[in-house]
């Protein structure tokens, strides 16, 4: 039937096929087309819309920072030459000569002086890596001066994601800033970019394609050898995987983990794997005296160690590995991953699974000799078989009288229901799952800081931890860690803070999920430990 | 006549509202959209400040209200997700929603009518039979399973067809179409007949039984009684009668299969509004849930419209009444 | 008086047998029936419901409902046979050859198409005549069965006639190819009494005016009366009687005939029951053995009990009872005998 | 005939008549009703007759995760003859239960559609006039929200409503709801039409004389006259309600994945149909083809036999 309808719908569209080949044929030659999916789309083509991995490794093709990583996350010089401190609370950035952007106009110090201020400015999603900045300006024609508020030592690794804009292009587009939500008018650089990076864009169809073309007068020698690129969002994994296999597609990122074995077998495609620096992890609400989602009225039984323990040492991770994630991940005992400044492999150990018996014992000595029953959030669409983990830890809960309540959901219904409040106050959870990634800095300081230490409003500190885990000894090491810039030293107290809170089971950390992604055979690429995805440094043979 | 339209605008007026309302009320407490439009590391403080300049801390009642004012110019705001303006969202995605329902719904027509009219004139024959035992897999298997065997089959094993997307559009004004390129052409197979499936069956039923009656009807033996050719009483008399409860269910299906089309566009990364609701709804983007739901409201007026006016056209009867809607007995 | 025999019928119908196979057995519908109708001779047909005589005009055109089937006999049409014809053959009969007439005029007609084109498409069906020739000669035909205004009234739509107009426009239709024979299955039926009459007339004038025959089944004896030359008793299945309509009205030789036109104080009235006889005519799947009449005569014998009586000449007509016959019927026997 | 009314009446007509011989007489209509009494049997009493419980996550153990079926490799454990999928679940198990959920789903929505269809047809048809007007026009807004739209709203509502307590709880009174609300229109339209016929016949206008509800009376005349086509409908609805739910699942609102009903297998299995462990979806999506196609069949069949027309 298929071969029927091919032929009758080829000759009475021949006009029409004949039509569109013009369009078509036009870019072949030595065209090297890269097309590639993800199951979402970039949410825009500003750079400064979402603070989130995907966005800003999309738009750095577009955007260049001032300082960006190469394959193994080190910093190098991008658009700035060079940077560094003239004293503990000064920066500067000697910007890059002779660069242009895609309209041919020349990138000066005010195009960086705009987009760092656009950046901590309305609409932007970037606030967090401004905290410590006090002024932005331009000394000279190729100087950007940053004084800050108190020694900041991490500014040059939290603004390696920023891309530079041209003011005068914002400025012509009435887009001097990001995207106010609250006014009802389209930004212009919400679905227009133009940056000095490897990659201009072509077409933007927001949630259908959008159409990268190689920037033929970059500054940098290109390492990839694309002349397009095509991104389209496919939300069905197993669509995405069929395209990839099909050939519909070069180039997936995100693989389920179900599917990595199969592609693997298939001949045209070969599967990247590596460990991501975000780690997965499960936290207990320590903070109420009485959960909300519990049959144990009147007391916590998280407060107590020996029930973290218990639950902690029934969480089979390895079995997780084996058949959840297929292999693809990589069980740990921290809450930060290897790749990460401060992370310490001889803390990494697991402690010893525990017999059902042993852990009942342990829950029966903290006076739940029947167990008890509690309720687990989970997001269902954020990180690799998250629902299905939870679903695991259950059953291997059950195992041991605990008896928990399952409740899956997207992330935005998930994130609004545990995150801590406004004012700090708890996040309506017992029981969650979630994961971090210092990202921005890849220290365990913002680790320490996020989840780790005891929520406080006034301090900021512990916004993320949902569960408010406490430990004061904790909470003062982290703040010294800060300050601290002796590496011996502060090394030494990353190792004491990390050991407070593996002993007291403060978190159960599970794995950092693999990165998988999957391409063509004929395609080369370069996967870092973060997920981003730079398309500088793919090539089509 | 006039009156009659007259009548069914006013009607459709107060649907849009209700659905309006809908539309409106439902969502605004779903979920949290300042998660949906910030990242997770975003501060606390900006998140409150953000949800007091959206209005969202404003009551319920006067939030509905700018809604309709602004939705009634056309202005449904900024999606929370992609901070792009809904309006523009939704009519770079109704092309592509619109081009699939529609050659779902040929599809279904085509192949159904044909083979309800078979089934309904020979209804022992042993391949009557085997079509209504064939058609029930259509609503036997869910859609969404449908479409991947259909995209392991076509584009993975055989290669002949796209798994995903719609080929190559050519914009004509806003409009895009994947009607003029052969990608784009072949690329409207295998979701077509994902989304037409389920309405062929229910199009081959429908028209089955519809014969099996008509066929009885005294009409049809007094034709036969007159000599008619058997040619000119299946198609000339007793399909005829038929069409007034097809023109029914196409109309109303042609609705559903825009929101069915949530399901299949899902599958096929197909670029429609149906995605668009589905993203939305993950991402508690209310301004973009609530213009589609008054999209499919408005969608359904006008099918209704021209199902009614259709009537007028097919049966003599509804012409002379001045227009009282549907036949009764349907 | 009887139609010389020596004038070769019409429609000559013999041995008819009709057969319902269903799961409880074969049901014979329509038994042994033997008559003719002569050219522009108006038979009328009359019985109970579920006597048979619909399911022989049915026969007749060819248009009997499965599983119903002719199971014997034949049916000849100006000597040719046409019960055993090829579908194809006998449509082009159907219409031309042989109208028909249905009881309900609201329904005969498709709803969605003007009259004058159901007319036309008829007459182009049959005759090779043009558009515009067919058009003029559907004109011509409403004008002829009465309706008043035709040529404004040619793309009306049914549902725009009353049900008197409705029926002549389908007496148009029945008569538009020019048949030989009409086979009018209760026309009048569902129409007010007021009309009927109408109607009546109007089909006697037009057959008689197109030397068209008709077999007029009905309920109805005083339309048989006023309409039809000769006339055919049915009684489950059978032919009871049948004669010259006078004689059969008058002097009927069938007790159940007889029975029958006792019931009738004045004509008009329907038959659908007939009180004045005990009991009711028996279920196809229960005829008695002998004559099927017998449960409910008085005058039964032995011999009807045990024998089936066919038709044997009783007067002017022939009649199907043992009264007739020089054994006559047997012991009298007393009803209560029977019915212990 | 008008002897014997009500349900009983029914079934012995229906008994003693064509339907029962229309039944017999038809291989494929015999080999649809053995299937589905077979499958709802086998259904219902999964709890006695399944060799695991797999709703009891603390018998689940993911050492026994993916074992494929024992029938057809020698990787495969016997305790699970049609295989584990990656959370240790036994597979034949999980459709036993899961064929049990879905059923429980499709007869509970039914239900609800029945009770809403019938009363809002009665009124409806009844009352006529504005009333009338008012329920069949939103009968014809609801037929353009289909149930996947319905019950995305409705699972909307309910669930920012009860953000706190545990959703998964009352899903499956969330997906009842919404299905039976989006299937009420046909019942009502069919109840509406007999009523239309019937209100002016004799025994109402005499009931209403004698000071009887007439509502009530035709309530008892009306119902069993349309016995027939209301079952029909039903059957009809009930395999679309079961893959209704299988797709409510698959956009991400159906039953929870810890009590997966065959729809939510079947997406589940979906994520992994190109893993190579097919028999997470194959098994399931046969079950529910099957059941599905041996409801329609039935349903198919009593249509023709109910109707007299057809006979």
């Amino acid at each position: 039937m298929g071969l029927h309808m091919n032929m009758s719908f080829r000759y009475s569209f021949a006009l029409a096929a004949v039509m569109c080949a013009g369009l078509s044929m036009a870019a072949t030659a030595d065209a090297k087309t890269f097309r590639w999916a993800n199951s979402g789309d970039v949410s825009s083509m500003d750079p400064y819309a979402r603070q989130e991995t995907f966005l800003l490794t999309f738009n750095s093709n577009i955007y260049e920072p001032l300082i960006r990583r190469d394959k193994d996350l080190k910093l190098e010089p991008a658009l700035a030459t060079k940077w560094g401190q003239s004293d503990p609370t000064t920066w500067f950035f000697d910007i890059r000569p002779g660069v242009k952007f895609h309209d041919g106009t020349p990138l000066t110090a005010d195009d960086v002086v705009f987009s760092l201020n656009r950046a901590n400015g309305p609409g932007s999603n970037m606030g967090s890596n401004f905290v410590s900045v006090k002024e932005i300006k331009k000394v000279g024609d190729s100087r950007v001066e940053v004084t800050t508020k108190y020694p900041d030592p991490l500014l040059a690794d939290k603004w390696a994601a920023l891309g530079i804009m041209s003011k005068a292009w914002a400025e012509k587009n009435n887009a001097q800033n990001s995207a106010d939500m609250t006014k009802n008018e389209e930004n212009f650089a919400t679905r227009n970019a133009m940056g000095t990076g490897p990659f201009m864009l072509k077409e933007r169809r927001a949630g259908e394609k959008t159409i990268l073309v190689n920037n033929p007068n970059w500054w940098d020698k290109p390492t990839h050898n694309l002349t397009e690129v095509i991104f389209t969002p496919v939300s069905n994994p197993a669509t995405r995987v069929a395209a990839l296999k099909a050939g519909d597609i070069d180039m997936t990122y995100e693989v389920p983990p179900a599917d990595t074995e199969s592609l693997k077998k298939e001949a045209d495609v070969k599967v990247l794997e590596g460990p991501e620096t975000r780690v997965v992890f499960l936290g207990f609400d320590q903070e109420r005296p009485e959960l909300l989602e519990s049959n144990v009225k009147g007391k916590n039984p998280f407060k107590d160690k020996r029930v973290r323990e218990a639950i902690h040492r029934s969480i089979d991770v390895d079995a997780i590995k084996r058949t959840v994630m297929r292999g693809q991940s990589f069980p740990t005992n921290l809450m930060v991953a290897p790749g990460i400044n401060g992370y310490n492999k001889s803390l990494d150990k697991r402690p010893a699974l525990l017999k059902p018996e042993e852990a009942k014992k342990l829950l029966a000595d903290a006076g739940y000799p029947n167990g008890f029953e509690v309720g687990l959030d989970c997001p269902n669409d954020r990180y690799v078989n998250d629902e299905k983990i939870c679903q695991a830890v259950v059953a291997m809960l059950a195992k041991i009288g605990v008896k928990v309540n399952l409740l899956a959901q997207t992330r935005s219904k998930y994130f609004a229901k545990i995150l801590r409040k406004s004012d700090l106050k708890p996040g309506d959870t017992s029981f969650y799952m979630l994961g971090w990634s210092p990202a921005q800095t890849y220290d365990v300081h913002n680790v320490f800081e996020a989840l780790i230490q005891t929520p406080n409003p006034a301090t900021k500190k512990g916004q993320f931890n949902a569960g408010g885990y406490s430990n004061p000894k904790l909470d003062a090491l982290a703040d010294k860690i800060e300050q601290e810039t002796d590496k011996a030293k502060r090394d030494a107290m990353i190792a004491e803070a990390t050991k407070l809170y593996v002993d007291d089971f403060g978190y159960i950390p599970l794995h950092q999920q693999a990165v998988v992604w999957a391409a063509r055979k004929n395609i080369d690429l370069v996967q870092p430990a973060d997920n981003s995805f730079p398309l500088r440094f793919v090539t089509v043979k | 006549m006039l009156a009659f339209i007259l009548r069914r605008l006013l009607q459709s007026i107060a649907v849009l509202l209700t659905v309006g309302l809908v539309a409106f009320s439902l969502f605004r407490y779903v979920g949290d959209p300042i998660n949906a439009m910030v990242g997770q590391d975003t501060s606390m403080e900006d998140r409150e400040a953000l949800r007091e300049k959206l209005g969202l801390n404003d009551p319920a009642p006067i939030q509905f209200f700018h809604f309709i004012v602004n939705a009634a110019q056309g202005k449904f705001g900024l999606s929370y997700r992609t901070s792009e303006p809904v309006g523009r969202l939704i009519a770079e995605r109704i092309p592509a929603t619109l081009e699939l329902s529609f050659c779902a719904a040929v599809f279904a027509l085509f192949v159904g009518v044909p083979m309800g009219v078979y089934t309904g004139l020979y209804p022992r024959h042993w391949s009557s039979r085997l079509f209504q035992a064939v058609s029930l897999i259509g609503i036997s298997l869910p859609t969404f399973l449908i479409g991947i065997l259909l995209i392991l089959v076509f584009a993975v094993w055989l290669r002949l067809l796209p798994s995903f997307g719609r080929g190559d559009t050519v914009m004509i004004g806003w409009w895009s179409t994947g009607f003029l390129t052969w990608s784009g052409l072949k690329a409207l197979i295998l979701p077509s007949i994902t989304l037409g499936m389920f309405q062929l069956t229910l199009l081959m039923r429908l028209v089955r039984s519809e014969m099996l009656e008509v066929m009885r009807a005294d009409y049809i033996k007094f034709a036969r009684a007159r000599g008619l050719t058997n040619r000119a009483i299946n198609f000339g008399h007793a399909l005829k009668n038929t069409l007034v409860p097809v023109i029914t269910v196409t109309g109303l299906q042609l609705g559903a299969l825009i929101a069915f089309a949530i399901v299949t566009e899902t599958v096929f990364a197909w670029p429609g509004v149906g995605q668009l609701f589905i993203q939305s709804v993950q991402f508690s983007d209310v301004p973009v849930m609530a213009a589609y739901l008054l999209l499919i409201g408005l969608l359904f007026v006008l099918i209704n419209l021209a199902v009614d006016l259709l009537y007028f056209v097919v049966d003599p009867r509804l012409r002379s009444q001045g227009g009282s809607a549907r036949v009764a007995g349907h | 008086m009887a139609v010389a025999s020596n004038n070769p019928p019409l429609l000559d119908v013999r041995n008819l047998r009709v057969e319902f196979p269903t799961r409880r057995g074969t049901l014979v519908a329509v038994d042994d029936v033997s008559f003719d109708i002569a050219p522009g001779e108006v038979l009328g047909v009359v019985g109970e419901s579920g006597a048979g005589k619909s399911l022989t005009g049915n026969a007749i055109i060819g248009l009997l409902e499965p599983p119903g089937r002719i199971a014997g006999g034949e049916i000849r049409l100006e000597g040719r046979r046409i019960d055993n014809l090829p579908y194809e053959e006998m449509r082009k009969i159907r219409g031309a050859r042989i109208g028909a007439i249905f009881q309900d005029p609201l329904t005969s007609l498709n709803p969605l198409y003007s009259v004058g084109r159901q007319l036309v498409e008829t007459i182009r069906t049959h005759l090779p005549v043009s558009m515009p020739e067919a058009r003029t000669r559907a004109l011509d035909l409403l004008k002829e069965v009465g309706i008043p205004g035709a040529e404004s009234r040619l793309d009306h739509y049914p549902h725009q006639f009353s049900g008197g107009m409705r029926q002549r426009v389908v007496i148009a239709l029945a008569l538009c190819a020019g048949p030989r024979l009409i086979v009018a299955d209760e026309p009048t039926t569902a129409l007010d009494v007021s009309i009927q009459a109408q109607i009546i007339a109007l089909l006697k004038r037009l057959c008689r005016e197109h030397g068209t025959a008709v077999m007029l089944v009905t309920h109805d004896m005083g339309v048989i009366a006023e309409t039809a030359d000769r006339v055919a008793v049915m009684y489950a299945g059978r032919i009871a009687e049948i004669g010259p309509v006078r004689d059969v009205v008058k002097n009927a030789k069938h007790p159940y005939t007889k029975g029958l036109m006792g019931s009738i104080p004045n004509l008009g009235v329907r038959t659908e029951r007939l009180t004045q006889i005990d009991g009711a005519m028996p279920r196809l799947t229960e005829i008695p053995a002998g004559c099927a009449f017998n449960p409910r005569c008085a005058g039964r014998g032995s011999r009807c009990l045990s024998e089936r009586p066919d038709l044997m000449p009783a007067g002017t007509g022939r009649a199907a009872c043992w009264l007739h016959d020089r054994g006559g019927v047997g012991r009298p026997l007393a009803k209560e005998t029977i019915d212990a | 005939m008008a002897a014997r009314s009500g349900f009983s009446g029914w079934l012995h007509r229906a008994s003693d008549s064509d339907v029962w011989w229309s039944f017999k007489s038809s291989p494929m209509t015999v080999a649809a009703a053995v299937a589905t009494v077979l499958i709802v049997a086998i259904a219902f009493l999964s709890p006695v007759l399944a060799p695991h419980t797999p709703f009891d996550p603390a018998t689940l153990n993911l050492i026994d995760g993916l074992k494929p079926p024992a029938m057809l490799s020698s990787d495969g454990d016997w305790t699970f003859p049609l295989g584990t999928d990656d959370q240790g679940r036994d597979v034949l198990s999980s459709i036993m239960y899961g064929t049990r959920l879905s059923l429980a789903v499709g007869f509970a929505s039914v239900v609800v559609a029945m009770v809403l269809g019938i009363g809002l047809g009665l009124v409806s048809g009844y009352f006529g006039g504005a009333i009338d007007a008012v329920i069949m026009r939103i009968a014809d807004v609801q037929l353009t929200f289909p149930a996947i739209l319905v019950a995305l709203l409705i699972d909307g509502i309910v669930r920012s409503a009860i953000s706190v307590q545990r959703h998964d709880e009352i899903a499956l009174f969330v997906i009842v709801g919404a299905i039976g609300l989006s299937f009420w229109v046909q019942y009502a339209r069919t109840v509406r039409g007999s009523v239309m016929v019937e209100k002016n016949k004799e025994y109402v206008q005499a009931a209403r004389v004698i000071g009887l509800p007439p509502l009530l009376i035709m309530v008892r005349h009306v119902l069993p006259n349309v016995t027939g086509p209301v079952l029909v409908i039903a059957t009809i609805n009930l395999g679309l309600a079961i893959i209704t739910e299988a797709t409510l699942s698959f956009l991400g609102v159906g039953l929870p994945p810890t009590e997966p009903s065959l729809g939510t297998l079947i997406r589940l299995g979906n994520e992994v149909l190109q893993s190579g462990d097919w028999w997470i979806t194959v098994f399931p999506g046969a079950t529910l083809a099957a059941l599905v196609l041996a409801v329609n069949l039935l349903g198919d069949w009593l249509r023709d036999a109910l109707n007299p027309k057809l006979r």
